[in-house]
């Protein structure tokens, strides 16, 4: 049976359209959803896709972290349903304490649109689970606030528990914390990413197709840890 | 709110009639003498403050084109006939048939002033504006494009302009999710205390969805929906309230204006939906003149009447008067014309946006547009007095003094590089020179890549969007100008840039379809500029009507000048093109070693205004290249078709600093070197810069068959090497690693303006 | 803004916490640097907001924007705040 | 940071000029009400800077940190600062 995908939008989301065509192009089924009502209508697995959920006012994800959508999202993702996050929603994560730490304005201070290469640190994640370790991607980052602080404790103890799910390499590109470009929860079911895996799923597009697995990875079942 | 005392100070209608003797500050508001007196003479009295308002905005040079509608006209009377165009000049955008049922729209639009007192908000605010003219279409905005000009590189204002006007940019487009797909960066001294800031934004609808902007059907509802309205751009309103008021009542006006991107993307998803919904009989933006302009537009356009309330307008500062709500600039607004009946549902999804929107008035069958504020009647006017009728003039324009001594001072006796190492030095001069130096520390700052029907973006020729997942069709766009090229001679200079913008798009194997431009200039009170300001225009339309591409849309910039010194002629003009499978869309960057390497065109010595005139001797003389159009016509058939055929595995068009820079930049683009040999003199095949001229890389195995075609295009065509390699090695002459080159090409842009 | 009543304004600075990296600070230190401002040894950028409340300003009145800073103005993870009558 | 010698702090707070429209402001105030305190009436969104100087806090240092605001902390075309010691 296809996997029912859900995909919210968010007022000032902008990669939702994005995400539900990575979704059909890996095999599942996109299921919108909106920030405004409640229920998950049953969906199998959720991203929360990029953009500038309320314009990034305040700190990007604060105030989508309160839409009344999230009141079911949060513990349907603390039981296990499996969550990807993906730039606004990584940082909405983050917002919503189910990823620790925070995603902060870039080291340089500017908005950064490349290319960049990922290394999947963590293949063991809902989301992960269709790559190699260690594996090398190419994906999209584009964002003014991407880098990765937590505390130095929580940083320890993402790396000691196998939680930092990709690193940037050849360069850090915004000044996260330990070249951090994506995470997971202990459970490894909530995943938050900083690029863009939906934007690398079509050489005509983008910069190539590694990221189509990241949605062939939450289509599947998620797998228990 | 003190309604009261609002009302009692306020100029009625009634007060006008009986106080003809009362002085108004009409110079002050930008308005002369002999327009003051049209106004009395259209009214058959006074103007109240708020009608004075609403002719000072509307017969402004910038909403009126009092100085260029005269001349404006030639894009119509010349325009090639065609029928893919559902919507011409005279609409907030052109709309061009593309087929499967779609039809898209583009505008280009400048916010040069703003830009310099504000750089980030001016720039932000101008990509809004832009899009705001799209969405009323009816359209989608699906991608935009960013021209710009500033002084000198190196000069202290330009570290202070050129970011925030890229940050700006960056910032408004990005927050949007509409994807950049190119642009223009240029420097020179001309354009210092002057930016350009240009701003181009593509739409794309079914053909049913096509919206005007006209307010028919008396008794229908007017609404204004988006943000709420403030003190912003209505500095000539103050004067209004001093006059009236003996000064000190208006509290302080804002300076720039503040863009929302947040707001304006919930306008476009609400907009759309009411579209779709069928909720809007009309809608118009609100941009230059907020409200004056947009009342007396729909109505004017309808042949109706309006009858508004402004007291109904949601206010950000409630000391406004009623002139400085009809004057207002406030970003994010739009308006509606809705019927009665479908108002509630209309509400309703203003409200699922979280866009507060108002019933502010209803059409009416009087002919007049009556506004009233607090029950007194502040303005009854024609509306297409205000909206049409504004004044014309045929201003005097006369060939500069020193044209002549310009076009005699050539190129020719400038030194030229001899040597092999000379013609080496040459190539990295230009290459890390900030006018040519690699533009990704801007396009880095722009995401392309948000919808997922971006193509080609920054640096191809042209930038490519795919409208429609299946079939592949696709647009390609680019905006060119050189305003060297038109200081030398602003009739081909406009044709130049044309020229270049049609055949990036042809480069990218696009078929070009139609134009929009943005002409800045000085002032137009300068015969000077008056007479550059009609050479391009003509140029244009003429070039236009021979290329076969119309023009259905665009702007006017004046008064770009610091004092007496006015900016180069600047014509910017943008091309659409279409393409019936984008996937077919040629790259401009070399991938592939082994492919063989064909230079199309023919070369003469052309170095006037050429980029290495300017950057190795500052030098400006002469006469620009010479305009081939029947020769562009002809190449962009031949790239239509061999990429189509698949013959083609990229192309890369000729032009600031010739074959060398393009070579280049495709080298760098894709990481493969060339090898070429160069028959005739290297340094006029390297550095003129001839135009009708690309580079192109043939697919292995189609070399036979794209000769052919070449031959029969009567299109020359002469190889001259292969791609590959570890850098460029141009025979007998000198070689150069990719590494050297992409250091002299990466580093510029980044050391300037990373502070 | 409001009609008639009182109106009370209130101060909350929001501050990166001390153990959390501030590139963002960082990144104005080193520009304070190449501008000349050779002395400038750290900076630490934060948030300031300007709340109106209506109402008089009362101990309630700064224990609700207390609980409104904790829950939404700051991030308890990488912030701390100071609350405080204007 | 510094090693040894005195160190001052100065704050600097950088806020939209009044008359600027403030849709960042706009949007907290809005966030605010419904997150149910409805209460608040307004919002303004600015930053403050935490800045530290080698040597004493003296007049001298307050004017340069002045300096820094104007040129590099505050776009006087939209913002307004105050400079103070910590
Ligand atoms: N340089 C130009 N070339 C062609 N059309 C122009 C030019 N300048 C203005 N126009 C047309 O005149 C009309 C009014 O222009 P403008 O005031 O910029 O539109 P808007 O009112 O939407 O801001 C538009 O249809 C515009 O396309
Ligand atoms: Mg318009």
């Amino acid at each position: 049976m296809t996997a029912r995908v859900g995909i919210v939008t968010f007022p000032g989301s902008l990669d939702d359209g994005d995400a539900a065509r990575a979704v059909r192009r890996a095999g599942g089924h996109p299921v919108p959803l909106w920030h405004g009502e409640r229920g998950l209508a049953g969906v199998d697995a959720v991203i929360l896709p990029g953009g500038f959920s309320y314009g990034d006012y305040l700190r990007c994800g604060a105030i989508a972290r309160f839409a009344p959508i999230m009141a079911d999202l949060i513990p349907a993702a603390r039981a296990g349903l499996p969550v990807l996050g993906i730039c606004n929603g990584f940082q909405i994560l983050c917002e919503a304490h189910l990823l620790p730490g925070a995603l902060t304005r870039n080291s340089g201070r500017r908005f950064i649109s490349r290319v960049v290469r990922v290394r999947i640190a963590n293949a063991g994640t809902a989301w992960t689970a269709g790559y190699e370790r260690g594996q090398e991607v190419a994906l999209v980052l584009k964002s003014g606030e991407g880098a990765y602080v937590a505390a130095p404790a929580t940083l320890d103890a993402l790396e000691s528990e196998g939680r930092i799910v990709a690193t940037y390499t050849g360069g850090n590109p915004n000044g996260s914390a330990r070249a951090i470009a994506g995470i997971c929860n202990e459970a490894g079911n909530v995943v938050g990413l900083m690029p863009h895996p939906e934007h690398a799923i079509d050489p005509l597009t983008g910069p190539g197709a590694d990221g189509l697995a990241f949605f062939a990875g939450g289509v599947r079942a998620p797998v228990a840890r | 709110m003190s309604t009261a005392a609002a009302a009692g100070a306020v100029d009625t209608v009634a007060a006008a009639a009986i106080t003809p003797e009362r002085p108004q500050p009409f110079a002050a508001l930008g308005l002369t003498a002999g327009e003051y007196t049209r106004i009395r003479t259209l009214l058959g009295r006074r103007p109240t403050d708020c009608e004075l308002a609403i002719y000072s905005v509307m017969w402004s040079e910038h909403c009126s084109y009092k100085s260029s509608r005269a001349h404006l006209r030639q894009f119509a009377d010349k325009a090639p006939r065609t029928d893919a165009l559902l919507a011409g000049i005279g609409e907030n955008a052109g709309v061009v048939d593309v087929g499967h049922g779609y039809a898209v729209t583009f505008k280009i639009e400048s916010h040069n002033h703003p830009s310099y007192v504000e750089p980030f908000q001016g720039a932000a605010t101008g990509v809004g504006g832009i899009v705001r003219d799209i969405l009323a279409m009816g359209a989608r905005p699906i991608a935009v494009m960013d021209a710009l000009r500033f002084g000198p590189a190196a000069a202290p204002d330009t570290a202070r302009v050129l970011p925030g006007v890229v940050g700006g940019i960056s910032f408004y487009g990005n927050c949007l999710g509409l994807p950049n797909i190119g642009g223009e960066l240029a420097f020179d001294p001309c354009y210092s205390g002057n930016p350009l800031v240009n701003a181009l934004c593509l739409g794309v609808m079914r053909h049913e969805d096509l919206r005007r902007a006209t307010a028919t059907g008396e008794g229908n509802k007017v609404v204004l929906f988006g943000s709420g309205t403030g003190p912003d751009g209505i500095g000539g309103a103050s004067v209004l309230a001093s006059a009236s008021f003996g000064g000190g009542e208006s509290a302080k006006r804002p300076s720039v204006q503040v863009g929302d991107p947040f707001m304006e993307k919930l306008l476009i998803e609400c907009c759309l939906e009411l579209n779709a919904a069928g909720l809007m009989v009309g809608l118009q933006d609100l941009g230059a003149a907020g409200i004056s302009c947009a009342t007396s537009e729909l109505a004017a356009h309808a042949g109706t009447g309006m009858a508004v309330r402004l007291d109904e307008v949601p206010l950000r500062d409630p000391t406004m008067s009623a002139a400085e709500i009809l004057m207002s600039e406030s970003q994010e607004r739009m308006m509606a014309v809705v019927k009665p009946g479908d108002v509630s549902e209309f509400m309703a999804i203003c409200e699922r946006w979280e866009v507060p929107a108002t019933v502010v008035g209803e059409v009416t069958g009087t002919g007049r547009l009556e506004v009233s504020w607090h029950g007194e009647q502040v303005v009854d006017i024609a509306p297409e007095t205000a909206a049409d009728q504004g004044p014309v003039y045929e201003r005097p324009a006369r060939r500069p003094a020193g044209q002549d001594r310009l076009n005699g001072d050539g190129p020719q006796h400038l030194t030229r590089p001899a040597t092999g190492a000379e013609l080496r030095d040459t190539l990295l001069a230009l290459l890390s020179s900030p006018e040519l130096a690699d533009r990704a520390w801007v396009t880095e700052q722009y995401d392309c890549y948000v919808r997922g029907e971006t193509v080609l973006a920054a640096p191809h020729d042209a930038g490519v969007v795919r409208l429609h997942e299946d079939s592949g069709l696709g647009v390609a766009l680019a905006t060119d100008g050189n305003g060297r090229y038109c200081r030398l001679d602003p009739y081909a200079g406009a044709q130049l840039a044309l020229a270049e913008a049609y055949r990036n798009v042809a480069a990218a194997g696009a078929r070009p379809l139609a134009v929009t431009n943005c002409l800045n200039f000085g002032s137009p009170e300068d015969p000077s500029v008056m007479w550059q300001f009609i050479e391009s225009v003509t140029g244009l339309a003429d070039a236009c009507a021979t290329l076969g591409v119309p023009v259905t849309g665009g702007n006017v910039s004046f008064y770009n000048q610091t004092g007496e010194r006015a900016i180069h002629p600047t014509p910017v003009v943008g091309v659409l093109g279409v393409l019936a499978d984008v996937r077919r869309a040629l790259p401009s960057r070399f991938t592939r070693p082994g492919a063989a390497l064909v230079l199309l065109g023919s070369t003469a010595q052309e170095f006037g205004g050429s980029a290495w005139a300017h950057i190795v001797h500052g030098h400006l003389g002469g006469h620009p290249p010479t305009v081939r159009l029947a020769a562009e016509r002809a190449l962009a058939q031949v790239l239509g078709s061999a990429a189509w055929d698949g013959l083609l595995e990229a192309a890369h068009d000729l032009s600031d600093g010739g074959l060398a820079v393009a070579l280049a930049e495709a080298c760098l683009a894709g990481g493969q070197g060339c090898r070429v040999s160069l028959p005739g003199d290297p340094f006029t095949l390297l550095f003129s810069e001839s135009g009708a001229r690309m580079l192109v890389a043939v697919a292995p195995g189609a070399e036979g068959a794209f000769a052919a075609l070449c031959e029969a295009g009567g299109v020359p065509a002469t190889t001259l090497g292969t791609v590959g390699g570890p850098g460029i090695e141009v025979t007998g002459e000198f070689s150069v690693s990719l590494g050297e080159l992409a250091e002299a090409h990466r580093e510029v842009l980044p050391a300037l303006f990373s502070g | 803004m409001t009609e008639g009543g009182q109106v009370t304004r209130i101060i909350v600075d929001v501050m990166p916490k001390p153990e959390i990296h501030d590139p963002q600070g960082q990144a104005v230190a080193r520009a304070c640097q190449r501008l000349g401002f050779g002395e400038v040894t750290g900076v630490r950028q934060g948030k300031r907001f300007e709340v109106e409340l209506a109402g008089p300003a009362d101990d309630s009145a700064l224990a609700r924007v207390r609980e409104l800073a904790a829950e939404l103005l700051a991030n308890p993870v990488t912030e701390q705040f100071t609350v405080r009558e204007d």
